[in-house]
């Protein structure tokens, strides 16, 4: 679109360039298929990251396998690429021993759910306070387009070609009922707004989920296009109130037409905050347990 | 008499006779008294209820690293349970019992009944002199412990602080009763005259014993992690390493540490190669069963070159095979297991002052050579007591980690360097400069993914030479010989906590006038080969006894050295039997003796 | 034939261990148990004096190895005391609530030194002989050159008495109408034999009954035994020797017929089933004297237990003593007692 | 026909989101105007065919109205740049033509942008009304010599401009070589008649058949000047060039002299004068340009049986389109080429027997894509014929410049960068200055020196030019399109052409061939552009993109002008600070509109328009 004042190019260029944004980028291009809403995310947390100024050797992001394992690749900050479903446990490690680092962990909806499923509640549970950027193409991509957790039924892939049977996930309603402390929902197909989320979640103290849906332009022709998600989605109604759980999960329980925003936020003590406590109080414990021993030995010789 | 102190004493009872808690401080009270001891526990699998529990403690003057293949006292908690132990105690050695059980036993229920007549019963009434001291039979345990000190006249004191530590935690009323039943205990075991012939050598009792610690194989490594400055540790409980996690657990706060219970061995083995790349000295602990699990995300680690310490207490397997036996059958999966040529460093402590050094090594040689490193050890060793030294500390080395190779943080930075000792420069993010993605994937020195063919071959030499010199890391003898210097007749080659039997047997053998010696091998990965080989060209036969049935050391060392070594497996669940071992030696001797004779007189002539 | 008869023998002693050999071997697959209530395997008890010549380690003692007893597959209950004894259901009750079931039981627990009634309350000052472990108490109580003294004097103490006096030590016999227990002695003839006693080197004290005892203070010997005389003697030890009573307490309920002994048969068999009794417990039918009467000395002994473990499998042979009971004094003018004798 | 569905897709004001694959509204904002130079610079650089027409035509702007069929507005666009559409969309040499991004390697042939114009004359509506922004009269006073076609436009545009203005027209009627030198089987005179009406009914005076010279009944140039506020000299080059020929004594002209021989110029006016021209059975005609195509073609009409033209070089490398020559080879004239005249044989009687060349052999290349023909020594030979016509140039004539005005050394007036020359108030255009050239070059040219002239009258700029930058809400053409072959045009059997010299030959494109044609327009001026702020570089527009148009940079020079330069590509992901839409080689199809997941492309319409100020 056109603006009211003109814009050129060349002066948007500089802009960008004295941004910052471009410092968070690495040199190879990414290896995508081209359109695919990973593009969308990088572009979203690169932008939320320049905003918050946060540095780049501060922030590590970790991969597992997928079409997001490469994520990291494609910015410059540290990065771990890891294992299949294994991104959350390896990003609760980065966290825990290192309190100041910015950690988000960047996975799949196969990556998450199937074969990682087992460690989003926990990561939740104790409000990791890490952002996990879920991308929600319903389909496993890598691997050539086979059914995903998330793929609609009916759904025919290589390996569903009867058409998948099984319902899919609705990860929302368990990332609320996992008891996320910040749970949100955006598109890849709005990267503004995207990028407004990931920001929020990045600044929410705790573990942050957002579910980003997007198509895989490549091994989906049919479903999850750009097309019907940009018909699909809406944003989440004005007067969603974040605080109401019941609420959330109403909107959440609404897959027909996916609401885009924050859906829950909570304050509540992080692990890191948690392990604190703990050796707070294990300090504590010390010193009243020497004043027993002290009063055990004088006792015991009698 | 001049006779050194050597002497192991069994308590045998019922889960909830406080079988083990008594034989915990008998085992305390000893190292506080100066002597060396080595403990194992026996118990059950089943949670509650009436499972057997046996403590056995060998104490001695001299540190020993297996226990005997006799007891010289029994004392039974629990008749039913203890019977079947009856043999286990050598002729005029001591059985305990209480000579006025609460309610009647069937006949041959009654353990008087199964008395070798080589054994000296001393029947007590104990649950009536716990009464008597306390006003309730929960006692009986301390008032029996308190026999045995009586009786062999240990010293009183030291039995007294080790109450009154292991009660500490308690309601002071608590400690005051056991004290009470102890001494009731005490003054019978005094007065009581002793048949047998179990001997203390009191003078020789170190009489500065504090600086002895009682540790287990899992507390030394606790201790160990604690003193190598341990900064994360996540872990998920499985027998028998639970218990690691669970003295960190309250150690690791105290020096803020951080550790974390997570969902599962995969989430440990994960958030551990995580926190190791953020740079902490970070460790998880499990069992077989958790390392198959762990065994992909070794090879992350290898791969991203990321330090990570992994201790694993075998148990039975496989599957959930036996939770609470113990056998060295996860030695493959440890040094080989996991997918693709994923070389790490495999450390197996032969006892518990081992395990504290490889333990506090590990993490050391984990930073250095950039690498999981597996200490491995079994329920025998992780469940087994022994007195430790900390006097003398080994000085382990704070966590640091040398800039090697020549591209520096922020000028043209290689995480994955390719140097001359194979070991690259490591950053941690917070570290400007030293940013870089670490991968699974084949990479280049960049860390960039690349599977062309020269880029592959030169990153897995560059993985396995970097571990050449871990052979040759400081504070740790990964070999050591034992027994008769030069040439002998029979040689063991024994790995982790069964070396402690081999070094017992041999020492029996050399008694019967076999020459032979035993090494004890502490780097299962990368395999010291040449000290290895040096001794089995001094050995007539080599004999590798492990607890296993396959002979997974034998086959490592056979396939590294290619030369036949014999197997002595035994994989019952139970400790190396020592006697099962001799008979092994004594055969191989014979053996060597018919060959010689048959092969040397035409050589004569 | 195969049999899994039960014989059960009270007491460790010499009737029982000959007993149960004899068992063994006239009935190899019976089960065979020896209930004592000692802690030791079987000893010689004539043996016990040694512990003044520095025969101070139990296994010096003992009969037989270990390994006897499991070549014979014999089991040896120690330190088990029964309480009671059924015949009904041919059960016996120990001390430690277990119940034993026999199906012919043999009572050969012997017997313990008498100690007359008024001295019952210093029980706790005086040091009996009747096992290992007081034979060592008393060897450890006896100082160097230290006196002994020894109330009554039957036979079992003057053999000892015999042993002390020869490593040194001094022994005081304090006269006793139990003295030479269990001989019968005229009073005719009695001064020959305190003139015997005193020629082997005990000193004869001859003041009447003992009215009490006294621990000695620190210094000087630990015991004094005051005479209802007045008089005192001084000692390291006291010890009774009234001569011995059949250990038959725990045989009150089971309706067996006692007078101070179990009453037995010249085959040995008491008045119920499937039980015997031998050695120093029972009182034997004798035909000749029309009475039931003790016999006593090893030979005796060894002699019952054998005759009780034939009968006990099958046999009807009688007891029938070939010991001439009579004490004499030697040619040298020493005593000799045929209870002294034992191979 | 795929006509109805193309022209719903475009008219249609609810779009059919199943047949127009893109997604999502646009923010359809105001249009605005730029006098930046990076803007104008765009359009120059960024439609090829307008920066190469001398009129400045918006020709995009055309053809697309075509496509929607607004052929009204088509001939608006049109002639508010060159005033004569339905002429220049016959006979116009088309610069913009071999310029044309289509013709351009791997895209095909160019559009047939004239022919369009002539559709877009041809198919309006009878009803359609021409419209003018009038200007107030400012009482200047202005006369032009010479009512050619620059002198017309000139007149149009100062008369629009609110001047008076005055033709002077040595001929009988207004149009110049239009009328005089063009064949009415190129441009039927009534099409001419219109336009030139059309251009001068805005309160411009004709004087025809007046002579503006230094011979008696002639108005002398002084005399104009005294009498108005300025003078424009539009004369043209009404002469044409002599044959140099060997052993010709000086001042002789054997082409002049001989009876059977002509100069191809004077052979044509006369035609058109009226005069009844007669040719020989066979025709030499000498020379390379529109001339000696149409005295030959002319020739063949007149019933020559063998007409030859005779070109220096080859075909290939003459200022003609290939269809003017195809037309002619069908008419049966063969282009005989690597020859240059040298002598004339000549009879006992002064007749002309034969014409001498040399051979020749291609050389070096010349300015404006003409080839060297360097002659080869002894290769003469001799070609007979019965009439000869030389059509090998034409010139100006200056004679009648009563004034001393500056000339240069061709010969013509020099005029400064006002257009004015060193006479004040006297100004020169069209090809009186340029020496001869085309139609629409003396059109553009005559239009710009009447700005100037206004400019110096009224002593400020009243005109400039803007660039209109008015958002697009999708794209408006189809990746198919490119696909669409050049449509040819129908012209008449070559029975029915001899039948007179008044049959048109091009019929021009019926309404279903012009909109094909015009489907075929990349319609350059359409701006595709990558908002940054919402792009997420994700490529999905370089994967579809037909060719190598969109590329990662780094930025972009400007150069002095302000206009923009090269991109600075990478392929570096963290210098890649925008992905730019390389219009240069963009060909407007729209696929990456279509398939950007964030709407992030932006489509604009970027004309060039003239504005008062």
């Amino acid at each position: 679109m056109i603006p009211e004042q003109p814009v050129y190019l060349e002066d948007k260029v500089d802009e960008i360039r004295q941004s910052g944004r471009l410092a968070y980028r690495s040199t190879a291009l990414p290896t995508w298929c081209p359109g695919c809403g990973y593009y969308s995310m990088t572009e979203g947390l690169v932008n939320a990251l320049t905003e918050l100024r946060i540095k780049t050797e501060d922030t590590v992001i970790v991969s597992g396998i997928g079409c997001a394992s490469r994520f990291p690749f494609f910015m410059d900050t540290y990065g771990f690429h890891t294992l299949h479903g294994r991104a959350l446990p390896v990003a609760t490690g980065v966290k825990v021993a290192n309190d100041k680092l910015t950690v988000v962990a960047v996975g799949g909806d196969g990556d998450g759910f199937a074969i990682g499923g087992g460690h989003i509640p926990h990561a939740a549970r104790r409000n990791v306070n890490i952002t996990y950027l879920l991308f929600d193409n319903g389909i496993y991509g890598l691997t050539k387009g086979q059914v995903s957790p998330t793929s609609a039924t009916g759904f025919i892939t290589p390996t569903s070609p009867f058409q998948n049977r099984d319902a899919p996930l609705n990860p929302l309603l368990m990332l609320l009922s996992y008891g996320a402390s910040w749970v949100g929902q955006a598109y890849a197909g709005w990267p503004h707004h995207l990028t407004q989320l990931i920001r929020q979640a990045l600044e929410h103290p705790g573990f942050s989920y957002l579910h980003v849906l997007s198509p895989c332009v490549t091994f989906d022709k049919t479903d999850r296009t750009y097309q019907n998600l940009d018909l699909a989605v809406r944003e989440l109604d004005a007067d969603h109130d974040s605080s109401d759980m019941a609420a959330a999960m109403r909107a959440a329980a609404d897959t027909s037409t996916p609401m885009l925003g924050l859906y829950y936020a909570e304050m509540r003590e992080t692990l890191g905050q948690a392990l604190d406590l703990i050796a707070a109080r294990a300090a504590g414990a010390q010193r009243i347990k020497r004043a027993t021993t002290r009063h055990r030995q004088r006792k015991a010789p009698a | 008499m001049a006779k050194q102190t050597d002497i192991q004493i069994s308590i045998c009872g019922s889960a909830g006779d406080g079988t083990i808690a008594v034989g915990d401080i008998f085992k305390r009270a000893m190292a506080r008294a100066g002597y060396r001891v080595i403990a194992f526990d026996h118990y059950p699998a089943e949670i509650r209820g009436f499972g057997k529990c046996i403590s056995r403690t060998r104490i001695s003057t001299n540190q020993v690293y297996s226990m005997k293949s006799y007891s010289d006292v029994l004392v039974s908690l629990n008749d039913l349970h203890a019977i079947p132990h009856v043999g286990e105690v050598r002729d005029y050695g001591a059985i305990i019992y209480d000579s006025a059980p609460m309610s009647a036993v069937a006949e041959g229920a009654h353990i008087s009944g199964h008395l070798m007549p080589g054994h000296l019963p001393y029947a007590l009434p104990i649950r009536e002199l716990s009464e008597l001291a306390t006003g309730a039979n929960r006692s009986r345990n301390i008032v029996a412990l308190g026999f045995i000190a009586g009786l062999y006249q240990l010293p009183q004191q030291a039995f007294h602080q080790a109450i009154a530590a292991k009660f500490e935690t308690k309601a002071p009323a608590v400690a005051d009763t056991a004290l009470a039943a102890f001494d009731s205990g005490f003054k019978s075991g005094s007065s009581t005259y002793k048949f047998d012939d179990v001997q203390i050598d009191h003078s020789r009792a170190r009489k500065n014993g504090g600086e002895v610690r009682m540790m287990t194989g899992n507390g030394a490594i606790a201790h160990g992690c604690l003193e190598a400055g341990i900064e994360t540790f996540f872990g998920y409980p499985i027998t028998p390493a639970t218990g690691i996690m669970e003295r960190l657990a309250v150690e690791m706060p105290r020096r803020g540490g951080r550790l974390v219970q997570t969902e599962d061995e995969i989430a440990a083995i994960s958030a551990t190669i995580g926190a190791g790349y953020a740079g902490a000295r970070a460790a998880t602990a499990t069992s077989g069963p958790g390392l198959a699990l762990m065994a992909e995300m070794l090879g992350l680690g290898v791969m991203a070159e990321v330090p990570a310490v992994v201790f694993v207490s075998q148990r039975g397997g496989p599957s959930t095979g036996m939770p609470t036996k113990t056998e060295q059958s996860d030695l493959n999966l440890a040094v080989w297991g996991g997918h693709g040529d994923a070389r790490r460093i495999v450390l197996a402590p032969t006892n518990v002052e081992g395990c504290r050094r490889c333990a506090a090594r590990a993490f050391e040689m984990a930073e250095k050579f950039q690498v999981p490193v597996i200490v491995l050890i079994d329920l025998y060793l992780s469940n087994r007591y022994e007195t430790v030294f900390l006097q003398g500390e080994d000085n382990f080395l704070p966590k640091n980690w040398q800039r090697v190779g020549s591209s520096s943080p922020g000028d043209n930075y290689r995480r994955y360097e390719l140097t001359a000792d194979g070991l690259s420069p490591r950053c941690v993010p917070g570290e400007a400069g030293g940013i870089h993605t670490a991968t699974g994937l084949e990479h280049d020195e960049y860390g960039h993914p690349n599977d062309n063919p020269d880029v592959h071959s030169l990153m897995s030499k560059k993985r396995h030479e970097k571990l050449h010199d871990a052979m040759k890391y400081p504070g740790i003898n990964f070999t050591k010989r034992f027994g008769d210097k030069g040439k002998i007749d029979v040689g063991l080659l024994a790995w982790g906590s069964t070396f402690g039997e081999a070094l017992e047997a041999v020492l029996l053998a050399r008694e019967e006038g076999i020459r032979c010696a035993a090494m004890k091998v502490v780097m299962m990965s990368p395999l010291p080969t040449r000290p290895i080989l040096r001794f089995c060209n001094d050995c007539q036969q080599v004999l590798v006894p492990e607890l296993n049935y396959t002979g997974q050391f034998a086959n490592l060392v056979a396939g590294e050295l290619g030369r036949p070594v014999v197997r002595v497996s035994h994989a019952t669940g139970a400790p190396m039997d020592i006697n099962y071992l001799l008979t092994a030696i004594r055969n191989a001797a014979k053996k060597k003796l018919r060959s010689k004779t048959t092969t040397s007189n035409p050589a004569k002539a | 034939m195969p049999s899994s008869t039960h014989h059960v023998v009270l007491g460790n002693g010499i009737a029982g261990n000959h007993a149960a050999d004899v068992i063994r071997k006239r009935d190899p697959n019976s089960r065979i148990t020896i209930i004592s209530a000692g802690a030791l395997l079987f000893y010689n008890r004539y043996d016990l004096p040694d512990v003044f010549r520095g025969r101070h380690q139990w296994v010096d003692y003992l009969v037989h190895p270990p390994e006897y007893y499991e070549s014979q597959n014999i089991t040896l209950r120690r330190k088990t005391r029964v309480v009671e004894l059924d015949p009904q259901t041919q059960t016996l009750s120990l001390a430690h609530r277990e119940t034993l079931h026999y199906d012919k039981l043999l009572i050969a627990t012997g017997g313990h030194a008498y100690i007359p009634a008024r001295l019952l309350d210093d029980v706790g000052l005086m040091h009996s002989f009747h096992n290992f472990r007081v034979a060592m108490q008393v060897q450890n109580a006896v100082r160097k050159n230290g006196t002994v003294i020894m109330l009554g004097g039957d036979v079992m103490g003057l053999d000892l008495a015999r042993t002390i006096i020869a490593t040194g030590h001094r022994v005081i016999v304090a006269l006793d109408n139990r003295t030479f227990w269990p001989h019968e002695i005229a009073q005719s003839e009695r001064a020959r034999y305190l003139q015997a006693l005193e020629s082997m080197g005990l000193d004869i004290w001859d003041h009447g009954k003992v009215d009490h005892i006294e621990a000695g203070n620190s210094k000087g010997p630990a015991r004094q035994v005051f005479f209802e005389d007045g008089s005192e003697i001084r000692g390291d030890v006291v010890m009774p020797f009234f001569g011995l009573v059949p250990t038959v307490d725990f045989l009150a309920t089971s309706g067996i017929d006692m007078e101070r002994g179990i009453l037995v048969s010249p085959q040995l068999q008491t008045a119920r089933d499937n039980i015997w009794a031998a050695g120093d417990v029972c009182q034997i039918w004798s035909a000749t004297s029309n009475a039931y009467r003790f016999y006593y000395g090893y030979r005796n002994v060894k002699m019952m237990g054998e005759v009780a473990a034939y009968n006990m499998t099958g046999e009807q042979s009688a007891f029938e003593s070939t010991v001439d009971e009579a004490l004499e004094v030697t040619s040298k003018g020493l005593l000799h007692s045929p209870f002294w004798e034992y191979d | 026909m795929g006509n109805e569905r193309v022209r719903k897709d475009y008219l249609s004001e609810d779009e059919d989101l199943s047949q127009l694959q893109y997604f999502g509204e646009r923010v359809v904002t105001t249009v605005r105007f730029s006098t930046d130079p990076r803007d104008i610079g765009w359009v120059r650089e960024n439609v090829p065919c307008q920066a190469a027409c001398p009129a400045d035509t918006n020709i995009p702007g055309y053809i697309r109205t075509i496509v929607e069929g607004r052929y009204g507005r088509s001939y608006e666009l049109n002639r508010i740049a060159n005033i004569l559409p339905g002429v220049l969309g016959r006979i116009c040499s088309r610069p913009c033509e071999p310029v044309c991004r289509h013709g351009w390697p791997g895209n095909g042939e160019p559009v047939s942008i004239c022919h369009l114009k002539r559709s877009a004359a041809s198919l309006k509506a009878e009803s359609h009304r021409i419209s003018e922004d009038l200007y107030t009269p400012t009482g200047r006073r202005i006369a032009i010599v010479g009512g050619g076609p620059a002198g017309i436009a000139a007149a149009h545009d100062l008369s629009i401009l609110g001047h008076n203005v005055t033709i002077y027209e040595r001929e009988a009627r207004a149009g110049g070589m239009l009328r005089y030198g063009i064949p009415e089987f190129r441009l039927p005179r009534e099409v001419l008649d219109i336009e030139v009406q059309n251009a001068t009914r805005m309160g411009v005076t004709l004087q025809t058949g007046v002579t503006v010279g230094c011979n008696e009944g002639d108005i002398p140039l002084s005399k104009l000047l005294d009498r108005f506020d300025a003078v424009l000299l539009a004369t043209g080059c009404m002469a044409a060039m002599p044959l140099p020929l060997r052993d010709q004594l000086d001042g002789r002209d054997l082409v002049q002299e001989m009876p059977n021989a002509e100069y191809g110029l004077n052979f044509l006016l006369d035609l058109h004068r009226g005069e009844k021209k007669t040719v020989g059975r066979r025709v030499a005609v000498v020379g390379a340009g529109f001339t000696s195509l149409d005295c030959a073609r002319v020739a063949r009409r007149l019933g020559a049986e063998r007409v030859t033209i005779h070109i220096r070089t080859s075909e290939n490398y003459i200022p003609v389109m290939d269809e003017e020559i195809l037309e002619a080879k069908r008419e049966g004239i063969p282009i005989r080429g690597l020859r240059t005249p040298v002598a004339l044989q000549v009879d006992d009687n002064g007749l002309g027997t034969g014409i001498c060349f040399v051979q020749n052999r291609l050389g070096g290349w010349r300015a404006g894509g003409r080839r060297e023909a360097i002659p080869i020594p002894d290769s003469e030979f001799v070609e007979p014929f019965d009439t000869l016509l030389v059509a090998i140039g034409q010139r100006s004539i200056n004679d009648y410049l009563d004034l001393p005005v500056e000339l240069d050394r061709w010969g013509s007036v020099r005029v400064g960068e006002d257009g004015m020359t060193s006479v004040q108030g006297l100004f020169a255009t069209g090809d009186f200055v340029n020496g001869s050239s085309t139609v629409i070059e003396a059109i553009g040219h005559g239009r710009a020196t009447a700005g100037k002239l206004d400019s110096w009258l009224m002593q400020r700029v009243r005109q400039r030019k803007v660039v209109r930058i008015e958002p697009v809400d999708k794209p408006v053409r189809e990746r198919q399109f490119d696909f669409i072959e050049r449509q040819s045009v129908p012209t008449a059997t070559v029975v029915d052409r001899f039948k007179g010299l008044t049959t048109e030959v091009e019929q021009g494109l019926d309404t279903d061939h012009s909109l094909e044609e015009a489907k075929r327009c990349y319609l350059c001026y359409l701006k595709y552009e990558i908002d940054v702020d919402n792009c997420i570089y994700c490529r999905a527009c370089i994967e579809v993109a037909p060719r190598d148009c969109i590329k990662l940079v780094e930025g972009v020079e400007i150069n002095d002008d302000g206009t923009y330069g090269e991109l600075q590509e990478t392929n570096v992901w963290r210098d890649t600070a925008a992905i730019w839409i390389d219009n240069d080689e963009c060909i407007r199809c729209g696929a990456c509109y279509k398939v950007c997941p964030t709407r992030c492309i932006s489509i604009s319409k970027n004309e060039i328009i003239t504005q008062s100020v």
